[in-house]
């Protein structure tokens, strides 16, 4: 025990990134990634609170079969908005805006993003994204669901679809300018032997999401933006009115939005593979398939997209091409899933609150995957598209999956963020109430599906009542689920018991700093001599340099190399 | 005071950013970083290309009727124009290689008077455009898209006629848009120029400032045959 | 610094090139080929032109395999946006009646 | 109403229609392997678990790198078995959208939010649509407005109803009784009132209540009606033999030589296109003297005017003829998905 104590220096004494530098301006001018980091915490938990609560006034309405709590203009827009907020400003940012922003640099061993300026620009950009939505939301609000179709939304719809997709065209931008951001900082600013193969899977992850952001995003501004001058000046090339094909819009809204839905699982995919090594205190199972399947879901997302289009009038010879890519890019799931199956072989496992998350994610990933190859398999898409058998799939992938690896990173790497650890006990105790919560909410939807309820209703045959019940009530407790970290996480950040540098003892670089990291998070540039995921006896994964009040100059001439 | 800063960094040039190892390494990641910013751009401009390739394909008579009309010379010669100064732009770059002062002020700012002409000549096309009535839509109170100023060939029906305005507007003036950033770029580097600051060690921001230029003439040479050319030889 | 510097006689020739070439897509553009070639022959003209600014102007010759990657990546994904969307609008109406 | 499952397996919409035991067959499949694999995972997840939980906090487990046998196996199984449902589920596809020659046609045209049907016998009905069992319908359908889906989970079979464009699904039914009917592409406000039912009648009772619902004007005849008045006689002959335009009597089904050398089949799309927008696709030996007539004509009408050539064909033509060369481009648009939408 005692060995570990020379390692770990308290945290409150020192000085780190967060209290480097006080006041409001510090803040909103800051360049370091770490703080950019906590800004779009506290924006993107904002967005999902808003999300939420639209989603509890979905469940609210579709208690009973009548359309009696909102009238059906309203429920429109609630669903779009929720279905908008979620994707745009939630989802899409969200790990790899807070926990990516954090630890990218962290974990290659850099100071800083390759553009801290474009960083916080990009934050600035989300944040101006943000409140065109809002403004959009306030002013009216949005009823053509997320997916805007046309002519729907061009000339039908009565609602402020212009200002949601200026929304969503600034809001893209910032996407683009993250991922560009990670790519060039994974290229170029590596630490001194940090290989491609020594990067930790969430780098991997990261990269290959960052590849989706620069490729897909720039079509959607496109298309959004065509879009909305088609609304305005009467004339474009999407409105059959026009002469124009509105399936050409969906296909340009789907090149991007069916890769972005891989924008919004890899980096949780990246998150999972950090919890399921470290906390069964094994090296991953077969590392490079897991990197390689990264990329491989990245490009082969890109080949898919039509699968949302089999009863869309699409030719049914192009549905044969994407119903086959769709099934061969499950492929690379595949072997993740397997993978960490078998990394937990013969491991040390641990059953902190970050591991519930992981396993919950396998689980239920698995099942939100397996029925995605329901809607790619073409006779059964044609009975299910558009019900709530599509409902379920993704959220089983996007809450199921993505958000329960977002809650697993958030308290996995919540010590190195603020400096306290978060109260275990509630932790397991909440990750349960959500994992029930969420399969009680979502798996009747598959039924409902199958039996024929279509999406977008506000109002439903009587038939379909049980299962919506049986719905609502799991969203009740799958909110009160998500409130539990939320109170506690608040509290641990004044009251919570304060953490060591290497709270978990784990060789990723990111705990060989302290904790919180100061502000050019190491305090000489680390020189890695191990693998990823390469466990030693605690005491020999050292810190890098050595923090104190004073700047530790003797040791910045042989840096501590850490053999693992 | 200078020598105690470059303890960290041995020979530590004034423009290195705090969290580079060198110049090398920040290099790099200015160039590469542009590159991305250029694919994202490529794919940006690929949505526009794929509609106007799948809609000249649905509608040629109508679209090449449209496309006549457009005034053959002033394309030309801001073909030219933008090619020169694209010349220009890597003579710029060449010169900051070399560590020329006046080679790149004359470059620079040759580069951005051709391209403020380029984007002249483009205001005097929308000018005629709008005096045409052929602005699709119904933006000008009292000129909304009328297509008789264009001569229609056999099958061109005017809805598409207008359906080519509205591409070819969309176009060009989201080219437009990037030339206006472009312009907006060359006068922060002009001025940087000016004050000496590129030489052999660091041109980077110059370079890639000539990377996006060269991008958006490429636009342009693409943009050019498509809305100005294809269908000329059916009006005999 | 590790980078090439083009010769001004190699930016001058291609300069000229250019010009050539957009001399000739007008005097092409203004014949009446057979069938399809007009397209045909304006886009080959267009490739080549851009082509020659990538290689040269903006130094993609002198450039590490990463930029080549880059901007190849660019130009595969361009391919994939065309290709499967028109592979929907190509083979529209071939599906026969039984 | 028989809007509750019938079979004795739960959780199963009504079975109906030809297709729908197909499409449930390929489901129970995927349910199988889904929970197969679910299973699998998780319980050797929760056997880990259990079996290698952390037993002393500082243990250092002896690293694994990975097993190439292990990595083939699980990326070729998954494979195969992702290869099976694919081909399966393509197979049942094209049984779904590919139109069988001798169906009965009934138009559909969706309009917010509400579904306008005629049948070819004249007969109209708003949100209903009555079918013998037994028989093959096929459906032809546009949209006024925005984009609806026609949608009848019994049969498992939608499709989206397009507006400028026709768009075509057929089923037959299998059993009597009344079963849902919904809009299944969001289409604005009243999306989720834009529902209606599908009776499904035995063929006889089928006949008598066409005989009790006759009297309204047949589509044919409004359309010949039309075909007057908006002067297409005059250049294609009163009983469509041709004149200066091109014989129409027999079009549906035949192919037709363009004047670029390409041929088409005519179908609702390609003739909709030959009225709306004339200069698209030239016939083979006619100049472009047809003017359009884009916007003088409503859904409705236009689908009076087709009934009225197809009307026009012989007693025993068949509706659609011979396939185009399958392989060869055709650059036009058919039953599935009609052409780009112009
Ligand atoms: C993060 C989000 C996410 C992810 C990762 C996925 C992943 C997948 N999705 Fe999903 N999808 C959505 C979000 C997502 N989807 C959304 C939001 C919609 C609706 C959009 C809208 O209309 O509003 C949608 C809709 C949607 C449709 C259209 C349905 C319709 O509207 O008609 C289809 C059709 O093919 C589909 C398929 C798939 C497939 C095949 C995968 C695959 O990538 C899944 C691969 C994973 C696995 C297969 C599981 C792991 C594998 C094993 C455990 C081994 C066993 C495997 C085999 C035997 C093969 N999805
Ligand atoms: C990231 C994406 C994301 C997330 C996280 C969620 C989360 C949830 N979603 Fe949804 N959803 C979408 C993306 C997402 N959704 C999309 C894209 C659509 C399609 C939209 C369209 O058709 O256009 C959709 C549509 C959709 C529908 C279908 C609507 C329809 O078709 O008519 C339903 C219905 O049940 C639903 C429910 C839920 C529920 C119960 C949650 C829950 O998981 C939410 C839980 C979160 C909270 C509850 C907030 C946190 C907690 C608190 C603030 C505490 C206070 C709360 C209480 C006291 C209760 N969502
Ligand atoms: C001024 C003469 C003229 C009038 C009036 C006219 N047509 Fe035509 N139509 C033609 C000619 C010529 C062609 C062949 C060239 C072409 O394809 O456009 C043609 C082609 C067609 C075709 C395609 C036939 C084929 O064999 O492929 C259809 C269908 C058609 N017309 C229907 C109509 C209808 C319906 C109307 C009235 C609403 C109409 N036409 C009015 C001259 C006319
Ligand atoms: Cu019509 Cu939904
Ligand atoms: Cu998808």
């Amino acid at each position: 025990m005692k060995a570990f104590e020379t390692f770990e220096t308290p945290t409150a004494a020192r000085v780190n990134y967060i209290n480097a530098q006080y006041g409001l301006k510090s803040w909103l001018l800051t360049k370091d990634h770490k703080r950019i980091a906590l800004l779009y915490l506290g924006s993107i938990s904002f967005f999902f609170l808003i999300g939420g609560l639209y989603a509890m006034f979905i469940r609210l309405e579709l208690l009973t079969p009548q359309g009696d709590l909102l009238s059906s203009t309203t429920y429109n827009k609630v669903f779009t908005q929720h279905g908008i907020i979620m994707i745009f400003f939630f989802l899409i940012p969200s790990i790899p805006a807070t926990l990516g922003n954090f630890l990218v640099p962290l974990m290659i061993g850099a100071k800083d993003l390759a553009f801290p300026r474009i960083n916080l620009l990009s934050w600035y950009i989300y944040l101006l994204g943000g409140i065109v939505t809002i403004y959009a939301l306030l002013a009216g609000g949005v009823d053509t669901g997320w997916t805007f179709y046309v002519p729907y939304s061009t000339t039908f719809s009565n609602s402020y679809v212009v200002a949601a997709g200026l929304g969503i065209f600034i809001n893209g931008f910032s996407s683009i300018l993250t991922g560009l951001n990670f790519i060039v900082t994974i290229h170029t600013m590596r630490a001194p032997g940090m290989t491609w193969f020594r990067l930790p899977l969430f780098i991997w992850a990261h990269y290959a999401t960052s590849l989706i952001m620069i490729l897909g995003t720039p079509v959607i501004a496109i298309t959004i933006l065509l879009l909305a001058f088609e609304r305005l000046a009467k004339v474009g090339i999407f409105d059959p009115a026009a002469g124009g094909d509105p399936v050409l819009f969906q296909h340009l809204f789907w090149f991007y939005s069916h890769p972005a839905v891989y924008i919004m699982v890899l980096p949780g995919m990246g998150v999972i593979s950090e919890l399921i090594a470290n906390f069964s205190r094994k090296n991953i199972f077969g590392y490079s398939f897991v990197a390689f399947s990264s990329l491989a879901i990245a490009v082969f997302g890109f080949l898919v997209w039509g699968h949302h289009l089999f009863v869309a009038s699409q030719s049914v010879y192009a549905g044969l091409i994407f119903s086959f890519l769709s099934f061969a890019v499950a492929i690379p799931s595949a072997i993740k899933v397997f993978n960490w199956t078998a990394t937990l072989y013969k491991g040390s496992i641990s059953y902190d609150t970050p591991m519930l998350y992981a396993l919950g994610f396998i689980g239920l990933f698995t099942i939100g995957g397996m029925t995605g190859l329901f809607l790619a398999a073409l006779a059964v898409d044609v009975h299910l598209s558009d019900t709530y058998f599509v409902v379920a799939h993704f959220h089983y992938i996007m809450v199921g999956g993505t958000l329960l690896a977002y809650l697993g990173g958030l308290h996995y790497w919540w010590p190195k963020i603020t400096g306290r650890m978060y109260p275990e006990g509630w932790g397991r105790f909440s990750a349960l109430v959500v994992f029930v919560g969420f399969n009680l909410t979502f798996l009747p939807q598959f039924v409902a599906g199958y039996m024929g309820m279509p999406r977008r209703y506000h109002a439903y045959p009587p038939e379909f009542q049980v299962f919506n019940v049986l719905s609502s009530a799991g969203a009740s407790i799958l909110g009160f689920g998500l409130l539990i970290p939320l109170i506690y996480l608040m509290w641990s950040m004044r009251y919570g018991k304060l953490a060591e540098a290497n709270p978990w003892h784990l060789p990723g670089l990111e705990w060989r700093t302290a904790s919180p990291p100061p502000t050019e998070n190491f305090v000489i540039t680390p020189r890695v001599t191990w693998d990823a995921y390469e466990f030693a006896p605690a005491e020999e994964m050292r810190v890098v340099g050595k923090f104190g009040a004073e700047p530790a100059m003797e040791q910045s001439a042989s840096p501590i190399e850490g053999k693992p | 005071m200078a020598e105690g800063l470059a303890m960290e960094h041995e020979a530590s040039h004034p423009a290195l950013q705090h969290h580079f190892e060198n110049m090398e390494q920040q290099r790099e990641a200015g160039t590469l970083g542009m590159w991305v910013f250029l694919v994202t751009e490529i794919m940006f401009f690929g949505g526009m290309f794929f509609a106007y390739t799948l809609y000249r394909n649905q509608y040629p008579e109508a679209f090449a009727s449209a496309s006549n009309h457009l005034d053959l010379t002033l394309g030309t010669v801001n073909t030219m124009v933008l090619i020169l100064s694209s010349f220009t732009m890597a003579m710029a770059v060449y010169f900051a290689q070399t560590g020329k002062r006046r080679g790149q002020l004359i470059g620079l700012t040759l580069t951005l008077v051709l391209g403020l002409t380029f984007l002249g000549i483009k205001a005097v096309e929308y000018h005629q455009k709008y005096v045409d009535k052929l602005i699709p839509g119904k933006l000008f109170p009292g000129r909304p898209f009328d297509s008789s100023s264009v001569h229609l060939l056999p099958g061109a029906a005017p809805k598409n006629v207008e359906m080519f305005y509205w591409i070819y507007f969309a176009m060009t003036g989201m080219h437009a848009i990037h030339m206006i950033i472009g312009a907006g770029l060359l006068s922060v580097i002009l001025f940087f120029a000016w004050r000496g600051k590129y030489g052999p060690e660091y041109h980077s921001p110059v370079e890639i400032t000539g990377l996006y230029w060269h991008f958006v003439d490429i636009v342009w040479i693409f943009l050019f045959p498509l809305l100005y050319l294809l269908g000329r030889h059916l009006s005999h | 610094m590790s980078e090439h510097i083009v010769s001004v006689r190699v930016y001058v020739t291609i300069f000229l090139a250019l010009m050539v070439g957009t001399a000739l897509t007008v005097w092409a553009g203004l014949q009446n080929f057979p069938g399809q070639w007009n397209v045909i022959i304006a886009m080959t003209i267009a490739v080549t032109k851009a082509t020659l600014v990538v290689l040269y102007f903006m130094h993609v010759r002198y450039s590490s395999r990463l930029v080549w990657l880059v901007f190849g990546s660019a130009l595969f994904w361009l391919a994939i946006l065309f290709a499967l969307t028109l592979s929907d609008y190509w083979t529209r109406g071939w599906l026969p009646a039984f | 109403m028989s809007f509750m499952q019938t079979s004795w397996i739960p959780f199963v919409p009504p079975s109906a229609s030809t297709v729908s035991g197909k499409v449930d067959a390929l489901y129970f499949y995927l349910s199988g392997v889904t929970l197969f694999f679910t299973l699998l995972i998780s319980g050797v997840l929760i056997f880990f678990v259990i079996k290698y939980r952390r037993r002393t906090p500082f243990e250092i487990p002896r690293p694994i790198a990975g097993s190439h046998m292990l990595e083939t196996l699980w990326s070729v199984v998954p494979f195969i078995i992702a290869m099976s449902m694919f081909a399966w589920g393509a197979q049942v596809y094209f049984q779904m959208y590919r139109p069988p020659k001798n169906a009965i046609e009934i138009y559909v045209v969706g309009k917010q939010w509400m579904w306008k049907i005629q049948h070819s016998t004249g007969q109209r009905e708003i949100n209903e649509l009555h079918v013998p069992a037994g028989r093959k319908i096929k459906l032809i359908m546009t949209s006024e407005d925005v984009i609806h889906d026609f949608f009848i989970p019994a049969f498992r079979i939608k499709a989206d109803v397009l507006p400028g464009r026709y768009t075509t699904q057929w089923f037959e039914a299998t059993k009597p009784g009344t079963y849902h009917l919904f809009c299944a592409e969001f289409c604005g406000m009243n999306h989720s009132g834009m529902i209606g039912s599908i009776v499904v009648m035995q063929p006889t009772q089928f006949d008598d209540w066409l005989s009790g619902n006759s009297g309204q004007q047949s589509p044919a005849v409004a359309g010949q009606q039309l075909y007057e008045s908006l002067g297409c006689v005059s250049c294609h002959g009163a009983q469509g033999e041709g004149g200066r335009g091109p014989a129409l009597a027999g079009l549906f089904g035949r192919q037709v030589f363009l004047i670029n050398g390409q041929t088409v089949i005519a179908d609702e799309a390609y003739v909709r296109e030959s009225i709306e927008n004339p200069g698209a696709k030239l016939v083979n030996g006619f100049g472009p003297i047809m003017p359009t007539f884009q916007g003088q004509v409503t859904p409705d009408q236009l689908i009076q005017i087709m009934a009225f050539i197809k009307s026009l064909r012989g007693p025993n033509t068949p509706l659609a003829a011979s396939p185009g060369p399958s392989g060869t481009r055709v650059e036009a648009p058919a039953q599935v998905t009609p052409a780009a939408g112009r």
